[in-house]
């Protein structure tokens, strides 16, 4: 046998064994589409600037015009292309999607395995504090913190991070214990694994697709968050995303000026986004509640 | 002669995305009323499964073929409501692993009474006085009613749903691995009230079981089954004692018993074959001490023996009572 | 004590270690974020130097850092009602005050609709997870993935211009009609109120039931599967038995504790649903609170939505607790 | 063998807390175990024998007492002392099932030991796991599949090959068979013993079986909710029991078709019964309850655990004579 395969077998090994996770993805349909979906979303994302056909923040012509050729969802009060908005939007709304799906399932994970695997005063402690993250309704709190903080990218970031790790941290957990119970974490141990090997190498990858279904939803709660703190203005005012762009429509009154397509598409955008990433998570099988909070107690 | 249960050719199937799984697959046997009949046979052999379809119970995507009849009853072409009066009011089960057969948040009264009530036009009062009879019956105290099922050791929840099992006071109960999981104390203990309560009742019973020694101690006849298929029937005591087929002689071999200590015990060289498309010769043959070239190619057909059993093999073992 | 007083003695210790880790975090947050409220404050209202001294006074923060939060404990905890100090928007009216009109229209609207959608998700899940693979089963399934993605004033903005704008069946915003004179409590006035209510909640269901429909019929996909069910289908129950006291009565555990779990993540859509339908509630109140900086304003809104998240998780528990006789009699 | 090559354990107790009552596991058990002993410890479920096991393999912290091996205090070993233990001593588990971790395959399953307690090469890992398979009677091929590829027997065969991976002197199995068939049980129980023999290799057998206990064990220990009660050679534990418990779990052990039974009762009567009673709450011998030799003193004094002759020890104030 060669390492490599190894190494690959280790990474991509799911429960079902030999059925590596990408496999299982291709081989499911729902999946397929759910990648075909976030393909050409990622394409739209990287090559903004060359379908966008203006500006986004430059004025190209007046204020208010109803879809047309030329402006294909038409002009907002200034004067500016809601389309070149939009698929600029596609990137930042994309790109706060997924750095923060990183940075929650990181910390999420971490906290988890750690706080299952060692038991007693560190388990107790950071599971009371997850609970009071989980108990105080985090969007709010997202808001609360942001306007301390100022509109802007990091404090978007930041603020999702640190409120959406703690769900995922406690399904975490409760996976890590119910597999630190198992015949063959024993075994590791009286095999002489050390703690970092049992861990990483032993619990840890038995909870690879259950990880990674969950950080593709990580990536649609992400989206939706910074959404709606841009829609109570706390997004940053100098970049696109989709929620600003509906935060506009919202407040220059697009109902009101023949905006219908305006103010739905951003909310279209980020559910097919959202459906996207639900039909990659489910293909991975391991979900029961799509927020990732289905823990009881 | 017609019994209770008239199993004929009756094969299920449950489909996978690897293929179809035949949990039993052309078993055919007759239940003399009034006898305790024995099912024999290790894991996945379909002994289990073959309990469930005769209350008429396949969960989809299963299917089943051949026929059942229970009771001079077609079991398979009920009709919902048909078929709902015609579970435990005619055929009842004392299911396996007791542990989880009891709903867990309800009372034992409450269920008992529940099963009562749902079948006939009783008050709630004269169901929990019946509920508390049939405790008795098992020798638990009136107490139980109130417990929920968490809070009773295995073997009380055994008893429980023993009592379950004759509250309507059934023609055939189906008893599936009714001591597994048991200390050997309390599954003595089981056991008797299990045999008092049918004795009492004058019900049927057919008990399945993995456990020779029991099924020695419990049954007048016994089929031996084997992937689905039955390898051995007959009276329980000839079979036992002088196994016919070689699979059941190898089992009764194999099975590591107290007076065995010190001698050697062989096991059953190999590994059972997958369920999904079976073979269409003898499935015990690659494992077979005994088999020839024919067992290889076909599967052998029922031969009657002197003493009445019936045996599914080209060379049987016990000569004498050859037919 | 018995054991089940045992557990509702610590999940209360829990809910109160919880609330006091709150106000923890609501008091020390500003103050790691930025030096100084005051400053913050100032910058956006340019006050006079006077008024920064007067302010960092009545703030205490010349004084050390734990006689602050002394004083701020002493504020919210001892002192009925809270003193939650005094919105600058809206000076010289407290900030308990403000709250005070605002949160029943939130608790009203929220409790309604979470009410309505667990009913409403708990049975639709109850019926697909029974007939698993049925039409409803599928449907649930496009349903919650689709709501699952969306925000809530999304939907909100879509119903409104629906319904409101185009048809004209509902109100477009607000909680009572401004030609309303009817005295509060009435009939008529009653009948106002749920009129304005319903677009926001059903807002709320629509973006919630999927929720707890997929969560019910999860559980109930499991529960099927136990040995349990399969007695209870051989000991031939009747159908409403087999869903009753089998189904709902296992699989209604896991609901409730979610939809305790999930209870802060609806009040925290439903304060955006608030601001679409310009509601007078909580979420309105907080809106208009950060466009003027408001700031104890926003910092009494935490504190008090803080306390209501917590008290209905602790209900939630005692509710659990009741219906599951593992934990009751062990 | 030399001197002190044992494995000792002198009061050792292990608490536990369940449903808001303190249970003792392990009470107080001092037992020795030569490391080429091939023992058993037989009980019922809540008698503390798996609990023995794991805290002999220190996977239970001690609430009292210790375990020495070799002489010294496992309590207080370093950790390149616990690795050269673990060296010495492995385990093979219930579960064959739960044994291997779904994400390994066989050989990356078999090479964590030698890795970690033998600082193996990778090579010698590949060539020690491929011998290992050998010895289990299984193909070389094996060492890729993972462990949903294989049967019940299968991994418990694997299993063993784990434990023996090191070359320990002492293995500790908590009831190996108990998830198989009969069929496959007697075969992982040849094994055993045969490696046992082959190696001079010494195992402590935890098992609820009685007639597995005396078919593989020299030496039966006898436990009663965490207590020991009968500590005697197999044929003479068998044949003579000194404590009524032993004289119960023997009686009530599996025999062959055929062969007669004379089953000890427990005490009669409706009050004696077994699911009922809660031991841990008696003040004496925790088995007075049901016992049939019940003296006075039995409900009030705890039996020390005594000489019986012939090298055998039991804990009863009221011990049936010696044949």
């Amino acid at each position: 046998m060669t390492e490599s395969r190894s190494r690959f077998a280790r990474l991509f090994h799911t429960e079902a064994g030999t059925d590596t996770v990408l496999l299982r993805l291709l081989h499911s349909k729902s999946g397929l589409v759910g990648i075909f979906i976030l393909a050409a979303l990622s394409a739209v994302a990287l090559l903004s600037s060359f379908i966008a056909p203006y500006s986004p923040y430059a004025i190209v012509a007046s204020p208010y015009l109803p879809p047309s050729q030329s402006h294909l969802l038409g002009t907002d009060g200034l004067g500016r292309d809601i389309f070149s908005q939009m698929i600029y939007g596609t990137r930042l709304s994309l790109e706060i999607g997924f750095v923060s799906a990183v940075g929650i399932t990181v910390i999420g994970t971490v906290v988890g395995v750690v706080s299952g695997f060692a038991g007693s005063y560190v388990d107790e402690a950071l599971m009371r504090f997850v609970d009071v993250m989980l108990v105080i309704p985090s969007i709010a709190f997202m808001i609360f913190v942001a306007t301390i903080m100022g509109p802007g990218v990091v404090s978007v970031l930041t603020v999702i991070i640190v409120f959406g790790w703690p769900p995922l941290s406690r399904m975490i957990r409760s996976q890590t214990l119910s597999i630190k119970r198992r015949g063959f974490v024993e075994s590791a141990v009286v095999s002489g694994s050390p703690r970092y090997y049992t861990l990483f190498r032993v619990i840890l990858p038995n909870m690879t697709s259950l990880i990674v279904a969950n950080a593709m939803l990580a990536v649609i709660y992400a989206i939706i968050a910074d959404a709606s703190l841009a829609f109570i203005g706390l997004a940053s005012t100098n970049s696109y995303s989709w929620g600003s762009v509906l935060y506009n429509a919202q407040i220059e009154g697009a109902i009101y000026h023949n905006g219908m397509l305006w103010i739905t598409l951003p909310g279209v955008a980020i559910a097919i986004t959202g459906i996207a990433m639900t039909l990659i998570a489910r293909a991975f099988g391991d979900i029961t509640d799509p927020r990732f909070s289905t823990e009881g107690r | 002669m017609s019994g209770i249960v008239e199993l004929a050719d009756l094969k299920i199937i449950f489909p996978t995305s690897r293929g179809d799984v035949n949990a039993v697959d052309g078993v055919t046997l007759s239940v003399e009323e009034g006898s305790v009949f024995g099912i024999a046979g290790e894991s996945g052999c379909g002994k289990t499964t073959i309990g469930l379809a005769l209350m008429g119970i396949i969960r989809k995507p299963g299917r089943s073929e051949g026929g059942i009849r229970v009771n001079g009853k077609d079991v398979s072409s009920m009709k919902d409501e048909e078929q709902r009066l015609f579970r435990w009011k005619e055929v009842s089960m004392v299911f396996q692993g007791a542990m989880n057969s009891l709903n867990p948040v309800k009372n034992i009264g409450y269920q008992i009474a529940e099963v009562i009530r749902d079948h006939s036009q009783v008050t709630r009062q004269k169901s929990m006085e019946m509920a508390t009879e049939l405790l008795k019956k098992v020798r638990l105290p009136a107490t139980i009613l109130d417990r929920f099922p968490h809070q009773l050791s295995g073997g009380q929840k055994q008893r429980v749903v023993i009592a379950m099992a004759i509250a309507l006071n059934p023609k055939l109960i189906i008893a599936d691995e009714p001591t597994t999981a048991l200390d050997v104390v309390s599954q003595e203990y089981v056991l008797q009230m299990l045999k008092a309560v049918v004795e009492a009742s004058n019900s049927t019973v057919v008990l399945i079981s993995h456990d020779l020694s029991l099924l020695a101690e419990m049954c007048d006849y016994i089929a031996i089954m084997y992937l689905g298929k039955i390898m051995e029937t007959g009276r329980a005591e000839d079979i036992l004692a002088n196994p016919s087929h070689p699979y059941t002689l190898a089992l009764l071999d194999s099975n590591i018993t107290i007076d065995k200590r010190g001698k050697k015990v062989e096991s059953i060289p190999g590994y059972p074959p997958s369920p999904i498309n079976l073979p269409r010769n003898c499935r015990f043959s690659d494992r077979c001490a005994f088999a020839t070239s024919e067992c290889y190619e076909s599967e052998p057909p029922p031969t009657t023996m002197k003493d009445g059993r019936t045996v599914y093999c080209y060379h049987p073992r016990y000569e004498d009572g050859e037919g | 004590m018995s054991a089940y007083g045992r557990f509702l003695l610590r999940r209360a210790v829990y809910a109160v270690i919880t609330f006091f880790i709150a106000l923890v975090m609501i008091f020390i947050i500003p103050r790691l974020v930025a030096v100084n409220p005051v400053d913050i404050i100032a910058a956006s209202q340019q006050l006079p130097p006077s008024a920064i001294r007067q302010l960092t006074v009545e703030f205490g923060l010349n004084k050390p850092v734990y006689v602050q939060f002394l004083l701020y404990l002493k504020n919210v905890i001892l002192t009925f009602p809270p003193n939650l100090g005094f919105s600058y928007e809206y000076y010289p009216i407290s900030v308990w005050k403000l709250i005070s009109i605002s949160l029943p229209w939130t608790l009203f609207l929220v409790g309604t609709s979470v009410a309505i959608s667990a009913f409403l998700g708990t049975m639709m899940g109850l019926y697909a997870g029974m007939n698993r693979g049925g039409i409803l089963d599928r449907m649930m399934s496009y349903a919650a993935m689709t709501t699952q993605s969306l925000p809530y004033f999304w939907i909100a903005i879509v119903l409104q211009i629906l319904l409101a704008v185009v048809l004209r069946v509902f109100p477009i915003g607000g909680a009572i009609s401004i030609t309303d004179v009817s005295p509060p409590y009435s009939l008529p006035w009653i009948q106002d109120v749920v009129y304005h209510a319903l677009l926001p909640m059903i807002t709320i269901v629509i973006a919630t039931t999927p929720v707890y429909s997929i969560i019910m019929r999860n559980t109930l996909v499991d529960i099927v599967r136990e040995d349990y069910m399969v007695a209870a289908e051989a000991k031939g129950l009747k159908k409403s038995t087999l869903y009753n006291t089998y189904g709902l009565r296992n699989g209604i555990l896991p609901v409730v504790s979610l939809i305790a779990v999930h209870f802060g993540y609806v009040v925290g859509g439903a304060l955006l649903v608030e601001i679409v339908f310009s509601y007078p509630g909580v979420g309105t109140l907080l809106f208009n609170a950060i466009l003027s900086h408001d700031y104890p304003l926003i910092q009494g809104i935490f504190f008090i939505l803080a306390i209501t998240v917590i008290g209905a998780n602790f209900i939630a528990d005692v509710i659990y607790s009741y219906i599951d006789p593992r934990i009751r009699y062990t | 063998m030399e001197k002190g090559e044992r494995i000792e354990l002198k009061e050792a107790s292990v608490n536990y807390s369940t449903g808001g009552r303190n249970v003792a596991a392990l009470d107080g058990v001092s037992i020795s175990i030569g490391l080429n002993e091939r023992v058993s410890v037989v009980g019922e479920s809540g008698a503390g024998k798996t609990t023995l096991g794991r805290a002999v393999l220190g996977l239970v912290r001690l609430d009292g007492g210790s375990i020495e091996f070799m002489g010294k205090d496992m309590g207080r070993m370093r950790r390149r002392a616990i690795l050269d233990f673990r060296r010495q001593v492995q385990p093979v588990f219930q579960d064959p099932y739960d044994s291997m971790n779904p994400t390994q395959n066989v050989l990356q399953y078999l090479s964590m030991p030698q890795r970690f307690l033998m600082k193996s090469s990778r090579a010698e890992m590949r060539e020690k796991s491929e011998s290992l398979l050998e010895t289990m009677g299984l193909e070389s091929d094996m060492l890729w599949k993972y462990p949903h590829q294989l049967s019940g027997g299968q991994k418990q065969r694997i299993a063993i090959a784990r434990a023996l991976a090191t070359e320990p002197r002492f293995i500790i199995a908590d009831e190996p068979t108990s998830m198989l068939d009969a069929s496959a049980a007697a075969g992982i129980l040849n094994l055993l013993r045969k490696l046992a023999v082959e190696r001079d290799m010494g195992y402590m057998l935890v098992t609820h079986n009685m007639g597995v206990a005396a078919y593989s064990a020299d030496r039966i220990i006898v436990m009663y909710s965490g207590r020991v009660v009968e500590d005697q050679k197999t044929e003479s534990i068998v044949t003579s029991p000194r404590h009524p418990y032993t004289s119960v779990l023997i009686g009530h052990a599996p025999v062959s078709a055929g062969v007669a039974v004379n089953r000890p009762t427990e005490l009669a009567g409706s009050d004696a019964d077994p699911d009922a009673i809660d031991p841990w709450k008696l003040a004496g011998c925790r088995y007075s309850a049901r016992c049939t030799r019940r003296l006075d003193e039995c409900t009030r004094v705890v039996p020390e655990l005594k000489e019986t002759g012939g090298g055998g020890r039991a804990a009863c104030h009221n011990p049936l004579d010696a044949e």
